[in-house]
């Protein structure tokens, strides 16, 4: 369909039906989540699925439109003075559900909060300087160096506006079952109880669009059976984040949108470090990894083969598709292919192999059939992968530099700036997230370029160049850029439901069929 | 011989008036045994409540780290807990600060939440003991009246039909049985909800607890099943049903009173054991069924690591367990006057068989 | 006065017995050679992924494209065996305590008693899922934990038969002859508790393999990825619209191979109290 | 085979209460299909009246009231004849209409008074369950509390009746002595008015006082209420002395039928005379018991024709043929009354009775000659030396005594079950400790043997002296091992179950350290023959040796079990009450063979009984326990002719009266040209 023409032309990403609903009130809707979330706070979490029920109650200054456009939040007007001060006006009339009206003092109070050392946010405000009210409804924020990918920063991936009364009465503990959050949003959490779901209701007092839908259960249904179940039997009435090789079983009793996600999973390479600091090896994992099969087998074909981290939904802001698409196409496309494979071995230092451990997140059953998959290729070049399943907590607390040789690298961009992958990853100096200890000149020059280019086009081409080049390299393998696979019973739809759609809020514009 | 006499009521054979039953239960449940056994249940909650304090030291690494999750290491942070856990203390110290925290029902903040465990099993003991009670009651009703069948029918068909249905209920595990419990139950018939607590307490609650129950409690019918029929093939090979029998006492009188009344000790020694499978059995159904309940909670904590709730958890299982001995240990006095007596004197004139 | 020729009740038809019997024999080897017989159950065909029956796969296949039927097969050793070594392991033990505690009475036996009676009290589910979780043992952990918590059954039921046979006129005439206390212990009153046992491991063997895979169901058993009934169950329940077989072989094969062992136990305890009566 | 004398259903004697007519009951076996168990057994019972059902062990006595009953055992059935209870056919009623006339109509009562009673319900309330509606304090009766009243009221008369005191209601059969217990059966027995009572041995777990005093009472209550009384035992004795009439049941067979006093004086039947022969007196000792050859076959093993027949002496061919007939005797004169018929089941009672002391009692034993020193069969010669050359060498005895403790407490209870014994058992010489039932024999015994630790004094056998407070160690219980052997009281656990004769004895020879011979060969040979050798002496065919116990009948075990503690050639024996459990016919043979053994080989034994003529009948001496003290000691005639303590006058009183004065009747030997049947 045309709105959806430059994903269309990556291949494979299905489209989402232009849904359009009626504004007829919606009286309560059950939607299950595949996972329990243990606190709603995005700060103290580092899943994914906890951002999907925040969204819906706080704001933040800016958001993002489900295509990935920057769209005003809280904040009404945004202006970038120079390279290193951005200034934002707030939305007059804007309250939070218990009726206090957003104030600056909120905000600041928020960002310091999100700056916090516990904060599991305070990685996207280290560049920053100060943050300062600089007038009744205006925040300045100065940054200690220029940083084009700032913009991105006070959205709801990193940042989310609550009371500063609120946050100093409960904090530490907010998010928990007693304390829940205020915000601003379009809903209020009335309860919440880990491991069993979370009760919203709709807050009248937001400044937006009405919602149709007045009350959402989020109901938390670990199990796919039970959750399949559950929508045969009517008891909810659809189901956010399925996995793909589920999503296909629920065709028949609900409506199925699948939209990409922009998450990259791929394997990280330590390339500091024995077996992997030898680039034959790398290859010979590449060859090894049957990503089409992986594609089609594991996720039914809902996903699409990965060339690179970035994935190309996330340069819709910066350069035209045709652009990205040409320099996507001339990456080395390592087919799948055991000989190749085995070729490159027998060039490396190991070749007779040898064994390396890969842990997976117990959220993504998805990964762990991937890495047995890989496993049992490269069980025929005489390597042996040990595959083992972690807690996702867990997962992510190893999700550093140096912990372990070759990592899943599992990573959902919360902006719409390629530079989120590509700094992390791929900047020697970014030592506390570069899981392949990658170290490249040419790559470090582009990123510095890309950060203090002033426009966009410019910076997507240095942005474009950095990944061309570390593509050569092989620190990282992608193996796949993921869709999201949402459910909702027929007489509903998600109206605009993009890439981007669950960081925004996504319940607000639930409508009924028409 | 004798000359025969008459039985007349004579002075000596005026009936004993019936002693008031403060004395009878006095007499049937003696105060020493029950100090004793009271005496026998604390001993057990302490060695067990030590296993449960030993949980964070068999973690493997160390426990401050445990302690602190996922969250990053740093000195100050290990300090900090260290500090907040008196993990510098000698062991028994700890142990003795933690039981005592425990006892008064502080039992330290959730790793994974930072909420305080205390609340957090408030939350889900409510769901988790509605679930056991009606389990129970499902394994009681179908397991004591389908082993009597069996044992009462001994080696005919309709004994065969019951343990074989045992054996399979016996032999399925509990997830595998709750799946087919809610394909036939819910999807085919749609009888019933398959999943959830339900919305408040009353019917709904009730009506999304039955397909739970009925699956744990299915799960542990055939260990009373068994152990049941067990009983009552041993208690009627017994002589004194026999007796009984042959002295014109009602067929129906005999079994209510006499056999049934013998398989009271085995069998309430096994409804006390079946308490513990049932509890084992909440995990596997709180998972099927999607039931926010200890069960679950332990499951998640365990694979957290989150020690504080898992050894809040336990504790409170390890409680469970001990008061279901106490009950089942107070019952068979009751049941069974032999076990009254290791303190009274025997009689004089005794004597034993000699054939 | 009444001595008493034993006396046989009824035979009951063989055929079910016959059936358990090759059933479990069947297993048996698919245990011990499965994975020699099917040395390509773990070959994968992404391209294939889950599908029905058909094609060379009689039970179809599962998301990596493996044979379920191939998987069934080769997954027998995973489950049987580690349920076998509870079985036996915890035999081995109860064997040891309960002969022990039974023929030497007094403080040995009170303690052996005490531990028996605290373990018998645990739900051992419970307990296994707690200390393998939260000691990270992966499934080595969780059958020593099982065999441990297993063992207090075997300990009571040895030591009630050992307690039976004590004061048998026959050990007490062993003993006035000057046999050793381990001679009479092994090689008069053991060889008599011996049925029980047996019948007994059969059924404790049932039992850990419910247990076993309730844990791989729960994730807490062997590793991903690995051939185990309960794992299988659990990673394929996704399946059931793509391969209802994936998911439903497994369980099958669970629920048959313990129905088969607890009958054969069933069968055996009948057996000897019938020899006994 | 059974040939009916009458068609059951044909005319019954009026005023019987009882008829039963060609009983026949069959037990359906395993593998070889049904097996007759009771083969057409004809009783009958008139009001008033009490007849007595003796046989041995396995002879059917239970499984026939059983029937009678309505209650056979599972895997048992009955399989033709009738019982007619007051004129009516009950075999065909239906399960509830039987169930109805229980209580009412007959009620049994059980031997065991341990496992009779419920544990776990009051006396009282047992006795109440079995009172009939409509009857004073029956459930009848109107107002929860007036009919409780009335029904404790009527419990406490029951109670009063049989002897006990009103408490007793309150009280539970654990707490009561076993003597107490079957009087609360009786009662409960009692409590539906029953026409009828069989009671199956209802004594025979009671020791000799008790045994008297229950009886007594039967016989009471029975004649009070007019009531019919089926006594079962396997105690001549006891049928003699309680029962107005006698029936002889062998092998599933009435044998043969009579008065007490016929039967004893003029025993019609050789079984009935054997019987009579074999039981051991009090009063006189025999040089051998006259013993029947063999034992009582099983019910799948029992020869065509006289069921007897192959253990009989007088048997020949004509005895295989007919089917089991009891017939009216020849030279006896029509009965008296109807019911006071004299029947006898043998074919050739014509022919034997009346050559002279065939069958009648009177004249002592002239057969069974003077003891040998190895068994009659032959069997070699003992192996060891001269056994007074054994006693000569060695002066100390074979088990010495001194002041010996031994108290027993399971939690506060304290039994002491020795006080203060002094025994001296001499070398070579057969002693018998008697005693009342828990008096502390078996506790004595296993002292001996270092099976049983004392608290304090002096314990020495043969030389070995044992340590107070303590189990002996290992090396001490090797050389006590030497010295002196036990032989229990059950033959059925008295063997290892799991292996064959020859693995028993091959490790008791293997345990004395006495298999000799160079090469593992010659030892080898040397074992077999030495097995062979024992079983022989003990009278134990050689076939033996590869069987498993549960092959073997109660009394072979028991030789198995003497020959095992020969083995090891020790010079004590004790037995602790090595007969007790065997039938009397067995009980003879056994006897005999431990006397012949004992002066053959020259040990000493400790022979342990509580049957005074079983004590006469072996024991140079005698020695009696009373509560844990040992009261009395010497030479077993003067103890039991001119007993001094109160214990030992009792006991012998207490001796059914029929047996006294019983000169000991006996059975010829074979006359010329009669074969014994095989
Ligand atoms: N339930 C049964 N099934 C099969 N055979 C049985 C059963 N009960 C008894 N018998 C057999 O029937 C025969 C008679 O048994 P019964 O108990 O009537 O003997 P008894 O004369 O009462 O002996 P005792 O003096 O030992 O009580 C025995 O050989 C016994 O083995
Ligand atoms: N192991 C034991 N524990 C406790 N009490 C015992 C034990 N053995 C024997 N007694 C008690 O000691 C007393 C003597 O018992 P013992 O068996 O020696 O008597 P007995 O004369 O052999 O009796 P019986 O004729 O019944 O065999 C009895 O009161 C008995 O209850
Ligand atoms: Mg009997
Ligand atoms: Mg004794
Ligand atoms: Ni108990």
């Amino acid at each position: 369909s045309p709105q959806q023409k430059d994903t269309a032309a990556h291949g494979g990403t299905s489209e989402a039906t232009p849904a359009k609903g009626t504004d007829a009130p919606i009286d309560s809707l059950t939607l299950a989540l595949p996972s329990s979330i243990s606190t709603l706070d995005v700060s103290r979490e580092a899943g994914i699925l906890n951002y999907t029920v925040a969204a819906l109650v706080q704001e933040s200054l800016l958001s993002i439109s489900p295509t990935g456009r920057l769209e005003p939040g809280l904040a009404e007007k945004w202006d970038q003075l120079d390279a290193r001060t951005y200034v934002y006006t707030l939305r007059r009339g804007a309250v939070f559900s218990d009726g206090a009206p957003v104030t600056t003092d909120d905000v600041l109070a928020s960002i310091e909060a999100a700056r916090d050392t516990t904060s599991g946010l305070a990685y996207a405000w280290a560049n920053v300087a100060s943050v300062r009210a600089t007038g009744e409804r205006e925040v300045t924020i100065t940054l200690s160096s220029p940083d084009a990918a700032f913009s991105w920063t006070p959205t709801p991936g990193t940042l989310l506006i609550s009371s500063k009364a609120f946050l100093a009465k409960h904090k530490g503990k907010v998010g928990t079952s007693q304390t829940l959050l205020l915000g601003s949003g379009p809903y209020k959490v009335t309860s919440f109880a880990a491991d069993d779901g979370v009760q919203l209701e709709r807050n009248d007092a937001w400044w937006g669009r009405k919602p149709a839908l007045r009350s959402l259960k989020l109901s938390f249904i670990p199990d796919a059976g039970t959750r399949l179940v559950a929508m045969k039997s009517g008891s909810i009435d659809g189901a956010l984040d399925l996995p793909a090789d589920e999503a296909g079983s629920w065709t028949s009793a609900a409506e199925v949108t699948y939209t990409s996600d922009r998450s990259v999973v791929s394997l990280a390479f330590d390339t500091s470090r024995a077996p992997f600091d030898d680039p034959h090896v790398r290859k010979a994992f590449a060859y090894a990894a049957d990503r089409p099969g992986m594609v089609a087998g594991i996720l039914h074909g809902k996903a699409d083969v990965a060339t690179s981290l970035v994935s190309p939904e996330m340069w819709g802001d910066l350069l035209p598709a045709a652009d990205t698409e040409s320099a996507y196409a001339a990456l080395t496309p390592y087919p799948f292919g055991l000989d190749a494979a085995k070729a490159e071995l027998a060039e490396s230092a190991h070749k007779d192999g040898f064994t390396v451990e890969l842990t997976y997140p117990n959220s993504g059953p998805q990964l762990g059939t991937a890495a047995l998959a890989l496993a049992g290729s490269l069980k025929s070049l005489g390597i042996t992968l040990k595959v083992k399943e972690v807690t996702l907590e867990q997962w992510i607390a190893d999700l550093v530099p140096g912990r372990k040789p070759l990592q899943f690298l599992w990573y959902f961009p919360v902006t719409g700036d390629p530079a989120e992958l590509t700094n992390p990853y791929l900047q020697s100096s970014a030592t506390a997230t570069n899981l392949a200890h990658y170290r490249n000149t040419a790559v470090d020059r582009a990123l510095a370029a890309a950060t203090t280019a002033t426009g966009t086009a410019e910076r997507g081409r240095f942005l474009l160049d950095a990944v061309k080049a570390a593509a050569a390299d092989l620190p990282y393998l992608p193996l796949w850029w993921a869709q999201t696979a949402t459910a909702l019973s027929k007489d509903v739809v998600l109206e605009q439901p993009g890439p981007f759609a669950l960081v925004g809020p996504w319940a607000a514009r639930i409508r009924r069929t028409a | 011989m004798t000359p025969p006499r008459s039985p007349g009521p004579g002075p000596a054979n005026r009936p004993a008036p019936q002693r008031p039953w403060h004395v009878r239960l006095g007499a049937a449940l003696p105060l020493r045994y029950v100090l004793r056994r009271l005496a026998g249940t604390a001993g057990l909650l302490a060695v067990l409540s030590a296993a449960v304090f030993a949980l964070l030291r068999v973690a493997p690494g160390d426990p401050a780290r445990t302690l602190l999750g996922t969250r990053s290491a740093t000195p100050q942070a290990l300090a900090a807990v260290r500090a907040d856990h008196h993990l510098d203390d000698p062991v028994a110290e700890q142990y003795g600060r933690w039981l005592a925290d425990a006892l008064h029902g502080r039992l330290g903040t959730s790793i994974r939440t930072g909420q305080d465990v205390t609340a957090v099993l408030g939350d889900r003991l409510a769901l988790s003991a509605q679930l056991v009670l009606l389990g129970f009651a499902v394994a009681v009703a179908l397991g004591l009246p389908l082993g009597v069948l069996a044992g009462l029918r001994a080696r005919r068909p309709a004994d065969r039909a019951v343990q074989s249905l045992a054996v399979v209920t016996l032999s399925t595990p509990v997830f595998a049985g709750g799946l087919v419990l809610i394909y036939v139950f819910s999807l085919m018939l749609g009888w019933l909800p398959a999943y959830g607590p339900g919305s408040g307490g009353g019917g709904d609650r009730l009506l999304h607890l039955v397909l739970p129950a009925a699956t744990l409690g299915l799960s542990v019918t055939a260990v009373l099943v068994k152990l049941t029929r067990a009983a009552v093939v041993r208690e009627l090979a017994r002589e004194h049903v026999t007796f009984a029998l042959a002295r014109g006492i009602p067929t129906r009188r005999v079994l209510i009173r006499y056999v049934l009344r013998g398989t009271v000790v085995p069998v309430s020694t096994g409804i006390g054991l079946v308490l513990a499978y049932l509890l084992a059995g909440t995990v596997m159904v709180e998972q099927v069924f999607a039931l926010p309940g200890l069960g679950q909670l332990l499951v998640g904590s365990v694979t957290f690591k989150d020690v504080p709730v898992v050894q809040a958890e336990a504790l409170l299982i390890a409680a469970l367990v001990c008061l279901a001995n106490l009950t089942t240990d107070l019952v068979h006095p009751l049941a069974d006057p032999r076990l009254r007596t290791a303190a009274a004197t025997a009689p004089a004139d005794r004597d034993k068989g000699q054939a | 006065m009444t001595p008493r020729t034993p006396f046989r009740a009824r035979r009951i038809p063989g055929v079910l017995t016959f059936v358990c019997g090759s059933l479990a024999l069947i297993l048996g080897v698919a245990a011990v050679a499965g994975q020699w017989i099917l040395p390509h159950w773990d070959r994968q065909n992404l391209l294939t992924g889950a599908a029905m029956p058909g094609g060379g796969h009689p039970l179809g296949t599962d998301e990596l494209g493996r044979d379920i039927a191939q998987m069934v097969v080769a997954g027998a050793r995973s489950t049987l065996s580690g349920a076998a070594v509870v079985a036996v392991g915890s035999m081995l033990v109860g064997n040891v305590l309960g002969v022990t505690a039974g023929y030497l009475g007094g403080l040995t036996d009170m303690f052996v008693r005490r531990w028996a009676d605290l373990l018998l009290a645990l739900p051992a589910l419970l307990v296994t899922i707690v200390v393998a979780g939260i000691g990270g043992g992966g499934y080595a952990l969780a059958v020593a934990v099982l065999v441990v918590l297993t063992s207090p059954g075997d300990v009571r039921l040895v030591r009630a038969a050992v307690l039976e046979q004590r004061h048998r006129a026959y050990v007490e005439a062993a003993e006035t002859l000057g046999l050793s206390r381990t001679t009479v212990m092994v090689r008069h009153i053991w060889p008599n508790v011996l049925p029980v046992v047996v019948a007994n491991t059969l059924l404790n063997f049932a039992g850990s393999v419910v247990a076993l895979s309730s844990l791989s169901f729960l994730g807490l058993g062997v590793p991903p990825g690995a051939p185990d009934w309960g794992r299988m169950l659990s990673e394929n329940r996704t399946l059931l619209y793509d391969n209802p077989s994936a998911a439903l072989a497994p369980a099958v094969a669970i629920i048959v191979s313990a129905v088969v062992l607890n009958l054969l136990g069933d069968r055996l305890f009948e057996a000897f109290s019938d020899r006994r009566s | 085979m059974y040939v009916p004398a009458r068609g059951p259903g044909g005319p019954t004697t009026p005023g019987t209460l009882l008829e039963v007519t060609g009983l026949r009951v069959v037990a359906d076996g395993a593998l070889s299909g049904p097996e007759v168990v009771l083969d057409g057994v004809d009783l009958r019972v008139a009001p008033g009246e009490c007849i007595g059902v003796v046989g041995e062990s396995g002879s059917g006595k239970s499984l026939a009231v059983r029937a009678v009953v309505g209650l056979l055992p599972d895997g048992t059935r009955t399989d033709g004849g009738s019982v007619r209870l007051r004129d009516q056919e009950i075999l065909d009623l239906p399960p509830a209409a039987r169930q109805a006339r229980r209580g009412r109509g007959v009620a049994l009562l059980m031997q065991n008074p341990f496992t009779m009673l419920h544990p776990q319900l009051t006396c009282g309330s047992q006795i109440a369950d079995g009172l009939r509606p409509g009857a004073p304090g029956g459930p009848a009766v109107s107002g929860r509390r007036v009919r409780r009243a009335a029904e404790r009221a009527e419990v406490a008369r029951r109670l009063a009746e049989v002897g006990l005191a009103p408490e007793t209601a309150d009280r539970y059969p654990h707490e009561l002595s076993g003597g107490m217990r079957q009087r609360v059966a009786v009662a409960a027995a009692l409590a539906g008015d029953p026409d009828l009572l069989i009671a199956d041995e209802p004594t025979t777990a009671l020791d000799a006082a008790n045994q008297r005093a229950v009886l007594g009472l039967l016989r009471r209550l029975q004649a009070g209420r007019g009531m019919g009384l089926v006594l079962i035992t396997h105690d001549l004795r006891v049928a003699f002395s309680a029962c107005d009439r006698v029936y002889v049941l062998y092998a599933g067979a009435v044998l043969e039928q009579g008065s007490p006093a016929e039967l004893e004086s003029d025993p019609r039947h050789p079984y009935t005379a054997g019987l009579l022969a074999a039981e051991p007196s009090v009063h006189e000792r025999l040089p051998r018991l006259p013993a029947i050859a063999g034992s009582v076959p099983a019910p799948g093993r029992r020869p065509d024709g006289c069921p007897f027949a192959d253990r009989c002496p007088h048997a020949a061919p004509v005895c295989a043929t007919p089917g089991v007939l009891l017939r009216p005797l020849p030279h006896v004169p029509a009965p008296a009354a109807e019911g006071h018929q004299r029947l006898s089941a043998c074919v050739r009672l014509a022919e034997i009775a009346d050559r002279p002391g065939a069958l009648k009692g009177g004249a002592p034993l002239p057969a069974a000659g003077p003891a040998k020193a190895a068994p009659a069969d032959g069997a070699p010669a003992p192996v060891s030396g001269d056994p007074a050359v054994r006693t000569a060498a060695a002066p100390v005895p074979a088990l010495l005594l001194e002041g010996v403790y031994r108290t027993f407490r399971s939690g506060a209870v304290r039994q002491a079950a020795a006080r203060g014994v002094s025994l001296t058992v001499p070398q070579g010489r057969v002693t018998a400790l008697v005693g009342e039932s828990g008096s502390g024999k078996t506790t004595l015994a296993r002292i001996a043997v270092g099976l049983e630790t004392f608290d304090e004094g002096r314990v020495e056998v043969g030389g070995v002296a044992l340590a107070p407070g303590r189990r002996p160690g290992h090396g001490e219980r090797v050389r006590l091992a030497g010295q002196a052997q036990i032989v229990f009281q059950d033959p059925y656990s008295s063997l290892p179950p799991l292996r064959t004769v020859e693995a028993t004895m091959r490790e008791a020879l293997a345990a004395a350290g006495q298999i000799r011979g160079a090469s593992r060969r010659e030892r080898a040979e040397w074992t077999r023959d030495r097995i062979g050798e024992l079983l022989t002496q003990t009278g134990l065919p050689a076939g033996c040796a590869t069987r498993r116990p549960a092959a073997l009948s109660g009394g072979e075990r028991q030789r198995v079990a003497v020959a095992r503690a020969l083995a090891v050639r020790p010079r004590l024996l004790v037995c602790d009450e090595v007969v007790s459990a065997l039938d009397v016919s067995v009980q003879a043979q056994l006897l005999n063979l431990l006397t012949d053994l004992q002066r053959a080989e020259g040990f000493a034994v400790l022979f342990i009984t509580h049957d005074l003529g079983v004590a006469r009948q072996i024991a140079d001496e005698v020695a009696v326990m009373y509560r844990g003290e040992l009261v009395e000691q010497g030479a077993a005639a003067d103890v039991l002719d001119r007993p001094r303590h109160a214990w030992t006058r009792r006991m012998l009183a207490a001796l059914p009266p029929a047996a006294v004065g019983r000169p000991g009747p006996a059975i010829g030997p074979l006359g010329p040209g009669e074969q014994p049947l095989q």
